[in-house]
């Protein structure tokens, strides 16, 4: 893998996100999260998987972020209500709760599996005879696309579902007048 | 089922069938209840006479036990039957003959009472009761009769149950004889199961007869048990003994006793003379074979009677109740027979017991009688001249009281004159103390009794309501009383006076003879000596009483200053009851309080205690989610990290 | 359907229905209550008389002509009944406590009668499935069923000063007993499995108590396992006796319950604790039983003396009679923990005795209750003026609770001390013995102070039981009492057969000779006895064999 | 938990190997930063739009894990999933946006310590 | 494995097209008929429920190759949250007819959480676990706040929302490294992996699970996912509560069985999961019910009552082998019915006195005892008392925890639990029989909802008298799944 599309993404999605998190303004936070999506975007085009790089940036930083800035506008929040929302509280705790999750996390990378190479855990052969050639594959749109309408044909439905379930909730909360 | 045991069923069950049946059916009808209950006793005492007759007929070939199964449970069988030998067929013949008397005379005395019905119904269960005791074949079955005599006395004693006097009596009653219960249950226990350890199942048993045979075997083997066991042994006949000292109020559980004088005169007559109190001499009587091995045991008993028989006579100088006077001559005068069965004449009690069922009910109804003329005043000095006025009931209570002073040739002379003798030669220790106690005893009752009788009968009357004689049907069983007291000698004069006499002792002898290795077995002869010694005793108390009370030579008062602390003593009846109040109100009551303290405030606490952390917790639990959401996350989050890392580390 | 399954079914059946029966026809409600109960009241008198009869081989017969009728098979839950001499017992017991409860109800209760029916019925039927059940799953269903419509009928119907406390007190108490008995239910149950599998590797389990016991019978439950489970299974059936000191729960529900619910509650919700242990835990771990009655027959000191002592400092009536309960189940225990037939018997002839005889005493406690509206001992005083009958009764049941002959709880209370003593628990036969005296001490108290005494004018307006209706109760529960009392041998004889089988494991783990034909449990091993060793020439004053292997034993 | 405790070191350590070859691990680590940060942001902030931000990151943490991994096992259906991931975060955006909108207009602000009213 | 296989998707398809019908016959229905959008929601839920038995349904398979199953499990599931879908309609007639807009809505998102449980029944891979499990939380963020007037919809929304979403990054975190782990994300496959020779059960296969089991704990309210649980019963709908408490709940619990199912054929992945679960569910069991104690507010102590529950299910789950499994199954069936009692009880008290309060319950068995009793018995059930259901649920779950002597100190816990709840559901049915009213209000329920509480009772009595019926049917369940016949 491409140490320096990790490190770039890894730092700018990192360093966006602590001053998404960080930021008193929500308008900086949401510019500053369009920012880590853009690092996201970029590890993931390290990765060869192109079509999510895209839609990262498509869908996360165009359209959701998009959003959230229409409905931070329309919020109209007056600037003392802002300084008021703004004084980050429980410091200790957040930070306390993710490093608790980090260390998990990095315990078990760092001492159990290394994912250098090889398999990880579970059956091996099993593996090795299911990725096979697909090892070759890369996240092309058009593979994409086939696992989606082939292996993965329910989930994609049940996505649109959702989506509807979205819509009709969405316009159910928020339209005065229905 | 033969004859004999038939008249026994017929005898104990017809005064619980009157019971059944006033209980049931005429509680409405006074007349038809007592009817009723004269009736059952009729039959009992019918039954009885044909029974004595088979008994102490010539040709005495008879079964004297029968017995069905009441309770059986693997090797354990409790029977349950009658046994007609001599001893019981005697004593039954006395409660259902006195008994009858007294059941008669409540006619008269109950008059206009309340509850009539249910008086006849408690004096025929008591009477049902008292008969149990008598005919039982086995220790569980006198036990229960036994319990039963102290519930219907309860009954009977807290008759008037408006009065907390007679509430409390009858309570007390009942519970003093529930500690005897207590002993009697653990002694017949005890003694059932070490005769089960050591000689097996087969041979031990509640029955008397069988009991008997044991302590009666020659087999050389069950003698060296016996004997080898005889520490045990000898304990569990004193814890029988136990109850025999609460049912026949021996010092130091003769306390309920005066008290029950505050159920109705007659129900005092019936407890003191025939029943209840006769229960425990007569009991002893039966297990005499048991008492008989075991010199401590005749010690104990013997003691027992002597101390009883002197203190209670001394009380009873100080009563001013009629009625009291004469309870305490009972308490005296069962101290008397105790004292014969410690001396080993089992005999000599049964005789004075029988004499003085006739003379102590004929007293105590003429009590009653003169209470019932006196408008149910009890105090003798409100009483006087009575002579006159009553003179049926004062010649009868004057035979009554020369029987129980042991004047010749009335009852009461032979048969205290029978135990003063076996106290003469008794061997247990302290014998010769036991036979001076005695004669001192004589002479108090002679005295007191006098004091009773010149302060009731003579002098000026010093009451208010006019005095009158009792109607027929309490002055009928006077006469028959007093002819009973009179000549009830016969049952049993000297061999050394009567080539006929001994007759009791005869009889009896079959019933309670000691075993045959019983070196203190007391043949009964005629001591003149003890003769004179006992009638000298009684008159020269007869002659005190006179000398103090009727021509008052002597100053009663002066007398009584000289013995201020003794006489101080005898009004406080030695404060027994003053140390039994402590017992109950101290030392009891404060168990009972700790217990509930502890219940409360210890145990209850406790269980609240488990609650309320509970409860607590919950309040705790419930603080975790105040509404900040960011502690919702946290908690979550660093939730579920640290059950992760335990988990992992607990693996 | 079979007889023993109308038990459960009829006063089922009647609840049911009531539910259909509209509120106000509260004469309906009641007659069908009272019919309900009559009829299990027949079919309780038809079994003793079966039992009577034919002895415990027809018992037996007639268990064996039942079928097992599954019910949860994978789990293997069976619908199995069966009856024998202590169930007779409790089952004739139960039908008599829950006639006279319905009959003192029908005129007691006045307010939501239909609900109170309902409930009423529900906590019958589940008393008697607890006694016909032969499967440790029923057991617990019918104990719980029995158990959650008393905290209504106490909570709804009770005293209004300290029901709610003593309605979840009880509750409570005895679910988290059942609870604990059920962990030692199904330690057993997955132990049976276990040997069920042995033979059969694909055998479904069962909680059937017959595959239980014959699993303990070959021996295969370890001893450290029976110990365990013994415990479990007597704490928490314990709790029901209730076991001091774990009774709290006990006199405060006693005290607060209305009358019928008090009649049910000491009658035979307490009984059932005691019938479980012997129905369960004395087959299944008899190691354990051998092991824990020593200490168990000195909890039963505890019970007798203590709650009579607190009995004692109480002020208020029912509590009471409420503790003297506790004090007479240390008799059942102290019985129970002796593992003689003769103990065993008693206690249960005890369980019986006692439930009748306390029914008797809450139905006049709550008969003058409900008129007075107190039971302040000191306020109360010289009832007997104005209700003569309530007031013989009373002194009747008083009379019984204290064990006087002639009440069916001298001999039980007799054959427990035989028992204990027999047994070889010799101090605590004396401090039986003498708790008799402390129960007579207070219940006379009591007595005294309620009914005798001077007439009090307050009290001018109450009334007496009147008419058959009022009065058949009382009557029939003290005659019940006086007829057992009298001549207990049928009774005893049929509660013998019963307990004999239950007893003889025990005895066999506690190192005794057994017969294993005749069932006779042979408790000495000293009655082949005297001759033998006469003829041996032993000398016969030495200690019996019976105290040798007693030490062995422990 | 001496796993956990000696992390810091071994998260040092990774990053020491900076120009080094870059695995999976990496990756993985790099996630669970990047869902650490959300977190924090979830945990500190009192806007609610901010919180739903980091919320995405939160998310975005688990996609870099699932492309990671997709990579490892050289199969797509970690990408698959990223896929639906993304799909169910902007399902779940609009929704939240129109609670936050909805709360705004109840509360007149989207602090969330003004939603304290249900606690206990 | 490659055939679509539709007709097994019948019931998912029908719940969907039913959700947009009801929100296009919306759009044409004017304001005073929109009742009749309850009435065809209903019809919906009837026809959902018997669509479960068509043949070809019922007889179960593979579709869509190979994500969607249809087994025991799926299908008694389905018909369970069918259930609860048509007493959440019968039940939210009134209430939803209160609403001054967005009744079409309602049911739409109601019947597309239907939609959604239906799919979390039969889901045979992660990724259409994830999907599905979202459709059922995203409807509920909607149906949670679906009173937007009102602050505390609002409110338990918002909170709702979060806890919501950051339990699904952790399970997605948890997928995530379990695919690390195994390369799949089908169930298929992975249950022929676990069970291979070589498979190593790695930590981070072990780690992702927890992370798994931790998410889905989130909506069935296992601790500590359960933060939101009081909050949301108490601020949402009361029906929304209702459907909540159950459908959410139970879909939350068929995936949770679901990948137990899948993972724990192998004992030794098993022999990792039943501490975690173990720990959780005791940890769930005492903080439910401790925290319920001092309530009250009816809806939210069933929201801590809620979490207990969850706890005596996680024993069954923690024990692994089929006796839990039917527990579980038995229990989630049971609870159905229970919860939806109470609730519906709670709906109609609720609209008499306008409150939630505990003490507005004072003395209502005299006002409406019928009501009453329904609710008592409810709680009762509930709290696991002969001769109700849920008894029979409980006694199978801590039976089969009991099975495996490691797990005996959690049936301990879930015993001393037995005892605490009964405690507050007692003192609930204790202001009901025992106080006097409060207040004059006279709740009564319409005779729709009576029949339907009628039919639970019933239904009660009868899953405890006779409990061999519903087991009849979730043994069979519970054995397909292929979990140990015994205990570890």
């Amino acid at each position: 893998m491409d140490p320096w599309t990790f490190w770039l993404g890894g730092s700018l999605a990192l360093g966006g996100g602590l001053l998404t998190v960080t930021r008193k303004n929500a308008v900086a936070s949401v510019l500053w999260l369009i920012v880590a999506f853009l690092g996201m975007s970029t590890l993931f085009l390290g990765m060869d998987a192109g079509f999510i790089g895209v839609l990262q940036i498509l869908v996360y930083a165009g359209a959701i972020m998009i959003l959230f800035l229409f409905v931070i506008m329309l919020l109209n929040l007056t600037p003392s209500g802002l300084l008021r929302m703004d004084r980050p509280r429980g410091t200790t705790l957040g930070l306390a709760s993710a490093a608790a999750f980090i260390a998990l996390i990095v315990a078990i990378v760092t001492g159990g599996q290394q994912w250098t190479g090889g398999q990880g855990g579970g059956s091996e052969a099993a593996i090795l005879e299911r990725t096979g050639e697909a090892s070759m594959l890369e996240g092309s749109v058009l593979d994409i696309a086939d696992q989606l309408f082939n292996a993965h044909l329910l989930p994609f439905e049940a996505a649109s579902v959702l989506l509807l379930v979205a819509i009709v909730g969405a316009v159910a909360l928020t339209k005065r007048k229905l | 089922m033969e004859p004999l045991a038939l008249y026994g069923y017929i005898i104990l069950f017809a005064p619980l069938v009157a019971t059944a049946l006033i209980t049931c059916f005429t509680l409405k009808h006074k007349a038809v209840s007592s009817w009723i209950a004269i009736g059952g006793m009729l039959v009992a005492f019918g039954a009885n006479v044909l029974a004595a007759m088979q008994v102490f007929g010539a040709d005495a070939s008879f079964e004297p036990v029968h017995e069905i199964e009441w309770l059986s449970v693997g090797h354990v069988m409790i029977p349950f039957g009658v046994q007609m030998d001599a001893l019981s067929v005697m004593m039954s013949l006395i409660v259902t003959g006195v008994g009858l008397c007294i059941f008669v005379f409540s006619t008269g005395y109950m008059k206009g009472e309340d509850g009539w019905s249910r008086y006849f119904a408690c004096l025929s269960l008591f009477s049902f009761s008292m008969l149990g005791i008598v005919l039982s074949t086995n220790l569980i079955q006198t036990f229960i009769f036994w319990e039963l005599v102290g519930v219907s006395s309860y009954a009977l004693i807290g008759y008037y149950f408006h009065k907390d006097s007679a509430v409390d009596a009858g309570k007390k009653a009942f519970l003093t004889n529930r500690i005897g219960d207590f002993g009697m249950t653990w002694g017949i226990i005890l003694l059932f199961y070490t005769l089960v350890d050591t000689l097996g199942w087969e041979r031990a048993s509640f029955s008397y007869e069988k009991l008997k045979l044991l302590y009666h075997a020659s087999d050389p083997l069950i003698v060296q048990v016996m004997a080898d066991h005889s520490g045990t042994l000898a304990l569990a006949t004193l814890l029988i003994f136990t109850g025999a000292v609460a049912k026949s109020a021996q010092v130091p559980l003769h306390v309920w006793l005066p008290d029950a004088m505050e159920g109705p005169t007659p129900v005092s007559a019936l407890m003191h003379a025939a029943t209840m109190v006769a229960a425990g001499v007569f009991l002893v009587c039966r297990l005499f074979f048991m008492f008989a091995p075991y010199e401590i045991a005749l010690g104990v008993v013997a003691w027992m009677g002597g101390i009883t028989a002197l203190l209670a006579a001394g009380v009873a100088f100080v009563q001013h109740d009629i009625k009291k006077v004469l309870a305490y001559s009972t308490l005296s005068q069962l101290g008397y027979m105790v004292l014969a069965l410690g001396m080993g004449a089992p005999a000599a009690a049964m005789f004075h017991l029988t004499t003085h069922a006739f003379f102590k009910a004929l007293l105590f109804l003429g009590s009653g009688s003169v209470i019932y003329g006196c408008h149910h005043e009890q105090d003798m000095r409100k009483m006087g001249g009575l002579r006159k006025t009553m003179p049926v009931t004062f010649w009868t209570f004057m035979i009554g009281t020369a029987a129980l002073a042991g004047i010749a040739p009335f009852s009461g002379f032979w048969s205290k004159d029978a135990i003063l003798s076996a106290a003469s030669v008794g061997h247990v220790p302290g014998a010769p103390i036991l036979y001076g106690m005695g004669v001192l005893v004589a002479l108090m009752t002679a005295a007191y009794m006098g004091r009773c009788v010149i302060l009731t009968f003579f002098g000026e009357y010093r009451g208010h309501a006019k005095p009158h004689e009792s109607p027929v049907s309490m002055t009928g069983p006077l006469v028959v009383l007093a002819t009973a007291s009179v000549f009830a000698g016969v049952l049993s004069i000297p061999k050394g006076i009567s080539e006929h006499g001994g007759w009791l002792e005869h009889a009896l002898v079959g019933a309670t003879t000691a075993p045959v290795w019983f070196p203190g077995m007391h043949e009964e002869v005629f001591l003149p000596s003890v003769a004179i010694v006992g009638t000298v005793a009684a008159l020269f108390g007869l002659f005190l009483a006179y000398m103090f009370y009727a021509k008052k030579a002597w100053s009663i008062d002066s007398f009584v200053a000289a013995v201020k602390p003794l006489h101080t003593l005898l009004e406080k009846k030695y404060y027994f009851d003053e140390a039994y109040l402590w017992l109950v109100a101290n030392v009891q009551q404060t168990i009972a309080e700790t217990c509930g303290f502890i219940e409360v405030h210890v145990l209850r606490r406790i269980v609240d205690a488990v609650a309320g952390t509970t409860r607590w917790f919950g309040g705790q639990v419930r603080l975790l989610l105040d509404g900040h959401l960011h502690r919702y996350v946290t908690l979550a989050l660093f939730g579920a990290v640290v059950i992760i890392a335990a988990v992992l580390v607990g693996n | 359907m079979d007889l023993l399954t109308l038990l459960v079914v009829v006063p089922l059946l009647a609840a049911g229905v009531l539910v259909f029966v509209p509120a106000k026809a509260e004469k309906a409600i009641r007659w069908t209550a009272i019919g309900a109960a009559t009829i299990t009241l027949g079919i309780g008198i038809w079994f003793f008389h079966l039992a009577l009869t034919g002895g415990e081989a027809a018992l037996t017969e007639y268990t064996a002509s039942l079928p097992r009728i599954p019910w949860v098979q994978s789990v293997g839950i069976t619908w199995a009944v069966g009856i024998d001499g202590m169930s007779v017992a409790m089952i004739l017991l139960n039908s008599l406590v829950l006639f006279t409860a319905c009959m003192v109800s029908a005129h007691a209760i006045q307010d939501r009668v239909k609900e109170y029916f309902i409930l009423f019925l529900a906590l019958g039927a589940g008393v008697y499935g607890v006694f016909i059940v032969k499967d440790m799953f029923f057991m617990y269903f019918a104990f719980e069923l029995a158990v959650v419509p008393m905290y209504l009928l106490i909570g709804c119907w009770g005293s209004p000063k300290d029901r709610e406390y003593a309605a979840m007190k009880l509750t409570l108490f005895l679910t988290a007993g059942a609870l604990v008995a059920l962990v030692g239910i199904l330690l057993l149950y997955f132990k049976t499995w276990d040997f069920l599998r042995l033979t059969d590797p694909n055998a479904m389990p069962s909680f059937h108590l017959d595959d239980v016991i014959a699993a303990a019978d070959s021996g295969y439950f370890s001893s450290a396992f029976q110990k365990k489970t013994f415990v479990f299974l007597f704490l928490g059936f314990g709790a029901i006796i209730p076991m001091w000191p774990l009774h709290t729960w006990s006199p405060i529900g006693h005290a607060a319950a209305p009358a019928a619910g008090s009649m049910m509650h000491a009658g035979v919700l307490m009984k059932l604790g005691s019938y479980a242990i012997l129905r369960v835990a004395f087959p299944a771990c008899p190691e354990g039983a051998a092991y824990w009655l020593p200490w168990v027959a000195t909890i039963a000191m505890a019970n007798i003396v203590y709650g009579g002592y607190v009995a004692m400092a109480q002020k208020d009536v029912k509590f009471v009679i409420g503790f003297s309960s506790s004090s007479h189940m240390g008799y059942t225990l102290l019985g129970i923990a002796s593992v003689t037939v003769m103990g065993v018997s008693g206690a249960v002839f005890l369980m019986f005795a006692h439930g009748v005889m306390t029914a008797l005493t809450f139905g006049l406690i709550g008969f003058f209750y409900d008129q007075t509206h107190d039971r302040y001992i000191p306020n109360l005083g010289g009832l007997a003026h104005q209700m003569p009958f309530v007031g013989t009764c009373f002194a009747l049941a008083t009379m019984a609770s204290a064990g006087v002959p002639g009440f069916a709880n001298f001999a039980s209370e007799l054959m427990v001390m035989l028992g204990a003593w027999e047994a070889g628990y010799k101090v605590q036969a004396v401090i039986a013995i003498f708790g008799v005296v402390i129960t007579a001490v207070y219940l006379l108290r009591a007595l005294a102070d309620v009914f005798f005494r001077a007439r009090k004018e307050r009290w001018d307006k109450l009334k007496d039981a009147r008419g058959p209706f009022q009065r058949s109760p009382f009557i029939l529960l003290i005659v019940v009492l006086l007829a057992f009392g009298m001549y207990p041998k049928p009774m005893i004889d049929i509660i013998k057969a019963g307990v004999e089988p239950i007893v003889r494991p025990v005895r066999r783990a506690q190192g005794h000779v057994v017969d294993r034909d005749t069932g006779a449990v042979d408790m000495r091993g000293v009655d082949s006895g005297l001759d033998g060793e006469i003829d041996t020439g032993n000398a016969p004053s030495e200690r019996g064999p019976r105290q040798q292997r007693r030490r062995e034993g422990r | 938990m001496d796993m956990l405790l000696s992390s810091p070191t071994l998260l040092a350590s990774a990053l020491a190997s900076i120009g080094g070859e870059i695995t999976t691990s990496h990756y993985i680590v790099l996630s669970a930063l990047i869902f650490g940060v959300g977190l924090f942001g979830v945990i500190t902030r009192k806007n609610a739009v901010v919180i739903l931000m980091s919320l995405e990151l939160m998310l975005n943490g688990a996609n870099l894990a699932f492309v990671a991994f997709s990579r490892h096992h050289g199969n797509l259906q970690g990408q698959v999933f990223v896929f639906f991931i993304i799909a169910v975060a902007a399902a779940e955006a609009a929704v939240a946006l129109a609670i936050i909108i909805a709360m705004n207009r109840v509360k007149g602000s989207v602090n969330l310590d003004d939603a304290t009213e249900l606690k206990g | 494995m490659d055939k679509l296989n539709l007709i097994l998707l019948v019931p998912e398809l029908l719940a969907v097209a039913a959700g947009i019908g009801v929100m296009l016959w919306d759009l044409w229905l004017p304001r005073e008929k929109k009742i009749a959008l309850s009435t065809a929601s209903m019809v919906a839920a009837v026809v959902l429920f018997l669509s479960t038995f068509i043949p070809a349904v019922a007889e179960g398979g593979h579709a869509m190759g190979g994500t969607f199953l249809v087994d025991g499990m799926a299908l008694l599931m389905k018909r369970a949250f069918a259930v609860t879908a048509l007493f959440v309609f019968l039940i939210s007639r009134e209430y939803v007819e209160d609403l001054e807009r967005g009744q079409g809505e309602f049911y739409t998102l109601c019947l597309l959480a239907l939609s959604g449980m239906f799919l979390c029944a039969s889901v045979n891979d992660f990724m259409s676990l994830f999907v599905a499990l979202e459709v059922v939380t995203v409807s509920f963020f909607v149906l949670v706040a679906f009173k937007r007037r009102s602050t505390k919809s609002v409110e338990a929304g918002l909170k709702l929302l979060v806890i919501g979403s950051v339990s699904a990054a952790l399970l997605l975190y948890g997928i995530a490294f379990v695919y690390g782990a195994t390369g799949t994300v089908f169930f298929d496959e992975l249950r022929a992996d676990v069970v291979a020779p070589d498979f190593i059960v790695s930590t981070e296969l072990v780690i992702g699970l927890f992370l798994i089991f931790l998410g889905l704990g989130f909506k069935t309210s296992a601790v500590p996912m359960h933060v939101w649980v009081p909050d949301v019963y108490e601020g949402a709908p009361t029906p929304v509560t209702a459907f909540m408490s159950v459908g959410s709940k139970l879909a939350g619990f068929v995936l949770m069985l679901r990948v137990l199912e899948v993972f724990g054929r192998s004992a030794a992945i098993a022999a990792e999961l039943t501490p975690f679960l173990a720990l959780i569910g005791a940890l769930t069991l005492f903080y439910g019910n401790l925290g319920a104690i001092p309530q009250t507010n009816i809806k939210r102590l069933m929201g801590y009552s809620s979490i207990g529950q969850c706890g005596y299910i996680l024993l069954g789950i923690a024990a692994a082998w089929t006796m839990g499994m039917s527990g579980a199954l038995f229990y989630m069936v049971s609870y159905v019915f229970t919860n939806m009692l109470v609730f519906g009880v709670i709906v109609y008290v609720a609209r008499a006195t306008k409150s939630h309060d505990l003490d507005d319950y004072s003395g209502l068995a005299r006002s409406n005892p019928m009501l009453c009793a329904a609710m008592t018995i409810g709680l009762l059930s509930l709290a696991g008392v002969p001769p109700l259901m849920g008894f029979v649920g409980k006694l199978l779950l801590l039976g089969s925890a009991f099975g495996s002597p490691e797990l005996h100190w959690l049936v301990y816990v879930g015993l001393i639990n037995v005892v605490i709840a009964m405690y507050y559901y007692l003192c609930v049915i204790k202001r009901m029989w025992i106080h006097d009213a409060r207040s004059p209000a006279k709740p009564v329920a319409p005779m729709r909802v009576k029949i339907a509480l009628g039919i639970s009772v019933l239904i009660l009595l009868a899953g405890g008298f006779a409990p061999q019926i519903l087991e009849g049917l979730t043994a069979p369940a519970a054995a397909e799944l292929g979990l140990p016949s015994r205990p570890r």
